[in-house]
């Protein structure tokens, strides 16, 4: 059966449909229950599945990330709802001392398949601490996987993946496109893969780089750019870490000029790590400096000034340009 | 230690269910109390009437909250400080927060935050229960420089389940600390409810885990409030440390204007709970002491609306501020890189300027 | 509620202090129980001797604890799961945990936590207090798949002072989950004292703020330590919640062999817990018994000594694990560029081996 | 007078002589009291400045995060010490959303001078946990100082400036190192910039890039290689937030290559972003790609494997080599 969903009803179609399939699933977070969720991720599960299996808790994230740890060691697969990104911090002693190092530290005797999902990003004019972008801050840590969707089918295949996943992912909903973008999906259980990046658009003048909601811009800056006769190759990374470093060089070789697009702040954002593996691995096939498009290193202003913060289609463009006109 | 000694002194209607305090002989300081709870119910319309149209962003109504904000800055002097959490506008505004300034912050603005008039107070903590432990910073602060003051800091009741709330009430007992704790216990956490917080009897109880007095408190009953916080501050003065009140009230609103409590809440519990609101209840206590009639009634709504209308013209026609004041407070001096975005910003913010720097 | 009831069977010398529960008119379970108290300590003097010679990293002593580990150890089923924290070796060990492994965790091996007869047993967690909510996931699971089964974990006095431990107490309450906590009241975490630590009259208190049963025990007398255990295994098998159990005990060494206690501590406090001790204790009592002489002393002390020499040995003769284990078990599949790096650490652990990956 | 300190003793003369000069100097944190701290960074201090100016906290992170937060906003300058940088994610939530933010949150009305010390950094044969170089975490998040000496001399300067610093400063210690190396030093309150790099070698052919214990390894390295004549420029970055560009460009256009030297994982560590930036400001000028030498993205092994995690000066002779015969 089709549906018509945007990136938030993905979001609920592939929990619903993976719960139908796993028994071993759970939900927990705050206010998932009754009210599904602030943004309504988890509408109607709760109806579905019981209390056993969509659990509201406590307001406080260091227990959902701890039991979440506890839980996925005993063969359950726990599903998290970190309610926004700016609340993780105190989840991460959790996730950074255990769940990314239990497999490790038992040489695989215990094991936590979990995930840990949260709205992240800027744009929706919301109140202070819900509009960060700190993936930088789970990306680093080894033994985590972290994913950003940016459509709602990506959005359905990754998440699948990420619930059968045998390790703990933390996947990352880019809150801004959430309602955006309407996209017919089938709900058939087919999952897309962890670790790859998604080409969105093939280009041989210049290789853009984005993730999450910033895709949308890249994309618009991708259309506008073909008016002028560039071609940009558009690839959404999608999966954070592991990193498909392959899929980046072979299109960096291919154009020879790179542009890197987030929301994060520029300083050891994403972008620096992606800039830097492709100059150390392909420096003599770069015809220009690779171009980041990014937020600040500031912090994320109050809603009014929001729009300044964040990286635009225009910013995009120029930086194109700019990349193109090196010589 | 009993601290489900749950202190009353009106009932719903404002009549006495024990014998009143000496100092509510006098009428001065219900008049005061009530002006600022009518006030504070004002400003929350307007706020939410300007959310409505689009011209402040996500606010937090403080509706049902005005029994206890309201005599607790009361209660406070200028000279201690004020850690509030996110609900707490009417506290701040008694406490010289310019109504403008209110409107600014839920508007989406850092000058909203900055006003001289707060002092040393914190601004909103939006990360939950962090508050809490600044309090206890403060408070460490005013032992450390041995001042007469106190803190006072608030939480509502989700935010007990957090960690760094019971951090903070075992920290401010080992060093026993001049700071205040006061639970907003409206029964509701967005959509979670009271008992799904906690087992515990009473939120008052988390004292008892930390070795501080505790204790529970009618929070639609300004009197009762006076008294639990007077006694709370007198304490943190002479250096006896620490008391947590959890007063009792309901959130007569939906968590926040994004957000509609229809979807997992009672409507007759909320009915239920309009009887028992605070502003009703003293006007009924100042009515039966001859203190209020109709038409001092109609004349306080009458100045407090023009008093309001006017801070939200204002706060409309404030200027906003520069691109480059999100760069300029991120440190004392700003460092080069950020000088460097910061004229990136600028320029961005011209008419066909560009966020992407120059390549060199 | 009072949980500062101090239970108590055996006084120092081992002489009942009221009447015995009808269990402990038998001597099997002593006798069990006092073999494995004296293999910990056993375990421990050579752990300690192996850290001295460079043949075991810095090493977190059991000594003073054996009167908690054992009679909880003898108490649990196998298939209950237990979440310790880092100086649990003794229960970790009746529940299967080879000596040799042990010993293997302490030296700085990873395989120290791989024995396949932990079961579902979590490792010991060094960031202190993570483990009690790990053990409330663990219960939760228990829970929801409706298993006859309890969680139980440790913790310090001083964990008991992180947010962790109260938000774990706290959703073990509201959940009605099966685990049992254990405080190991030892007095000091490494240099703070209890008194630091909280201004709760007991740390079985903390319970009263989760709504949960707390008691206080004497972590020196196993019946005591036995019978308060039973109760909370039973409870919570039969579905009725969690239990705070909070075992007095002292801390007889250093904090670690990195530490030095004579720095912070006071000799004679040392000198009169040693007065206390469980091991003396509980001799004490069945030798009064009739059930305990010299010669079952000797013959006993001797045969763990072999016991613990051997796994010993066979723990130094342990090939050491391969360099590029350190990657085999990051993820259930290696991703690219860690198979990359793994090929880097092999080459360099080769003799003229670099770091360094080749160029493009 | 002079003193021959090791850079653990710096840190505590620099404590010392700055609570004798300022009052408003505070120190809190776990066992720093009676014991000293368990490196005995604050021996004496409780003796000479009493319980009011010497605070031994209960066992809780963000507590001591929080508390150092709320004294820092109320005219004290608290110095906290978390015991091990693996035990430091508790604070984060304080660190990053209110430290890092108090002034810009308040347009300057509150501000948060405070100083967080952290030893940090594996090779001392520690249990888990012991080990991390978690810095990354810290150098992303705007509003922060993140500073790393590398000798007793910088420690102590250092740590006067982070103690002056009008905004709060992460200071951590590169414990492998503590007691490695005697230095003089005079105790004159002289302190050293905040925001700057040291450059400890000059040298024309390579630069060499690298910060806290790695320092020693480095300068090892350049030595062996002067042998064979060839001339490293030594620079340690020292506070790796701000980054001080020019000085690093400078070096490298001079040099025209680059190795940069941490202990940190490679993905994300803050070699990603020098050597991102480094590409995109003087790409022409480089003759080789940028090395990195680096720590693994793994979890730091038990010590039994550590040396073979970290980073060793063959390691960088190699580096060195490798990137000086590119061409
Ligand atoms: C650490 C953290 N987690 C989650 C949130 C999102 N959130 C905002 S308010 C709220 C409920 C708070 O309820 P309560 O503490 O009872 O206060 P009330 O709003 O009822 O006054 C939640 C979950 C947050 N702000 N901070
Ligand atoms: C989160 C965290 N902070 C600090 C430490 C360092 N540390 C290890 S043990 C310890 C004291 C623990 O005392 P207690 O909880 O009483 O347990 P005990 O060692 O006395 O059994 C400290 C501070 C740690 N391991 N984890
Ligand atoms: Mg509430
Ligand atoms: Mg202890």
């Amino acid at each position: 059966m089709k549906h018509s969903v945007c990136l938030l009803e993905a979001v609920n179609l592939a929990l619903a449909s993976e719960m139908r399939r796993d028994d071993s699933i759970v939900l927990l977070g705050e206010d998932i229950g009754v009210n599904g969720g602030v943004f309504r991720a988890t509408a109607s599960l709760r109806e579905e599945f019981g209390l056993k299996r969509v659990m509201d808790t406590p307001l406080a994230e260091t227990m959902i990330a701890g039991l979440t740890v506890g839980m996925s060691t005993q063969g359950l697969k726990p599903v998290a709802e970190i309610q926004f990104m700016g609340f993780i911090f105190p989840a991460l002693e959790h996730i950074i001392c255990h769940a990314a190092r239990m497999r490790n530290r038992t040489r695989s005797r215990l094991s936590c398949p979990m995930v840990i999902r949260a709205p992240f990003g800027g744009g929706i004019h919301a109140p202070e601490h819900h509009s960060e972008s700190t993936e930088t801050l789970l990306a680093h840590i080894p033994g985590l996987k972290v994913v950003i969707p940016s459509s709602p089918a990506r959005a359905y295949g990754l998440l699948l993946a990420a619930m059968r996943d045998p390790d703990p992912v933390i996947f990352l909903e880019p809150k801004r496109i959430y309602r955006s973008v309407q996209q017919e999906i089938e709900d058939n259980g087919v999952e897309l893969p962890i670790g790859k990046c998604f080409t969105l658009r093939e280009g041989s003048d210049i290789t853009l780089l984005s993730w999450g909601a910033m895709i949308t811009e890249t994309l618009e800056a991708a259309a506008a750019l073909k008016e002028q006769g560039i071609h940009c190759e558009v690839i959404d990374v999608a999966s954070i870490s592991p990193l498909d470093t392959e899929t980046i060089l072979t299109s960096v070789r291919k154009t020879g000029r790179l542009v890197i697009i987030h929301e994060a702040p520029r300083n050891l954002g994403l972008g620096a790590e992606i800039a830097a593996t492709v100059a150390e691995k392909a420096l003599l096939e770069l015809q220009a400096p690779i171009a980041r498009v990014t937020g600040y290193d500031t912090v994320m202003p109050y809603f009014r000034l929001e729009n300044h913060y964040l990286p635009n289609t225009q910013d995009i463009i120029d930086a194109v340009t700019q990349t193109l006109e090196f010589s | 230690m009993n601290t489900q000694n749950h202190l009353q002194f009106l009932d719903c209607e404002g009549v006495p269910t024990q014998a009143l305090p000496k100092w509510a002989e006098e009428p001065d300081w219900f008049l005061k109390c009530y002006h600022f709870m009518v006030l504070a119910r004002q400003f929350d319309t307007k706020a939410i009437a300007l959310q409505r149209t689009g011209q402040l962003g996500t606010y937090a109504s403080l509706l049902g909250s005005e029994g206890i904000d309201v005599p607790v800055a009361l209660s406070m002097q200028s000279d201690d400080v004020l850690v509030p959490y996110y609900r707490n506008h009417a506290c701040q505004i008694i406490r010289g927060l310019p109504l403008e300034d209110a409107f600014l912050y839920w508007g989406g603005d850092e000058r909203g935050n900055a006003a001289i008039e707060m002092g040393k107070d914190f601004p909103n903590a939006v990360p939950i229960a962090t508050q809490s432990l600044h309090a206890c910073g403060v408070a460490t602060a005013m032992k450390i420089n041995n001042l007469k003051q106190a803190t006072v800091t608030f939480i509502g009741d989700g935010g007990t389940s957090k960690g760094d709330f019971m951090e903070a009430l075992n920290i401010a007992g080992v060093w026993h600390l001049p700071v205040v704790f006061i639970i907003n216990n409206n029964q509701w956490a967005i959509s979670v409810p009271r008992e799904i917080q906690s087992a515990a009897n009473a939120l008052a109880d988390k004292a008892i885990a930390a070795g501080i007095p505790g204790i529970q408190v009618d929070g639609n009953d300004v009197i009762a409030m006076r008294e639990a916080t007077n006694q709370a501050l007198q304490r943190a003065y002479e250096g006896k440390g620490p008391t947590l009140i959890e007063a009792v009230s309901y959130r007569l609103c939906d968590h926040t204007t994004a957000d509609d409590a229809t979807r997992y809440r009672d409507n007759d519990e909320l009915k239920a709970a309009w009887h028992r609101e605070p502003i009703k209840r003293l006007r009924g206590h100042m009515v039966n002491q001859g203190w209020w009639d109709e038409e001092k009634e109609k004349a306080l709504l009458h100045e407090i609306n023009k008093t309001v209308q006017k801070s939200a013209d204002n706060y409309i026609k404030m200027a906003p501020q520069a691109v480059e004041s999100f760069f300029d407070h991120m440190y004392a001096e700003l460092p080069e890189h950020l000088v460097e975005q910061r004229d990136w910003a600028v320029v961005k913010a011209m008419p066909g300027g560009s966020h992407h720097q120059e390549g060199e």
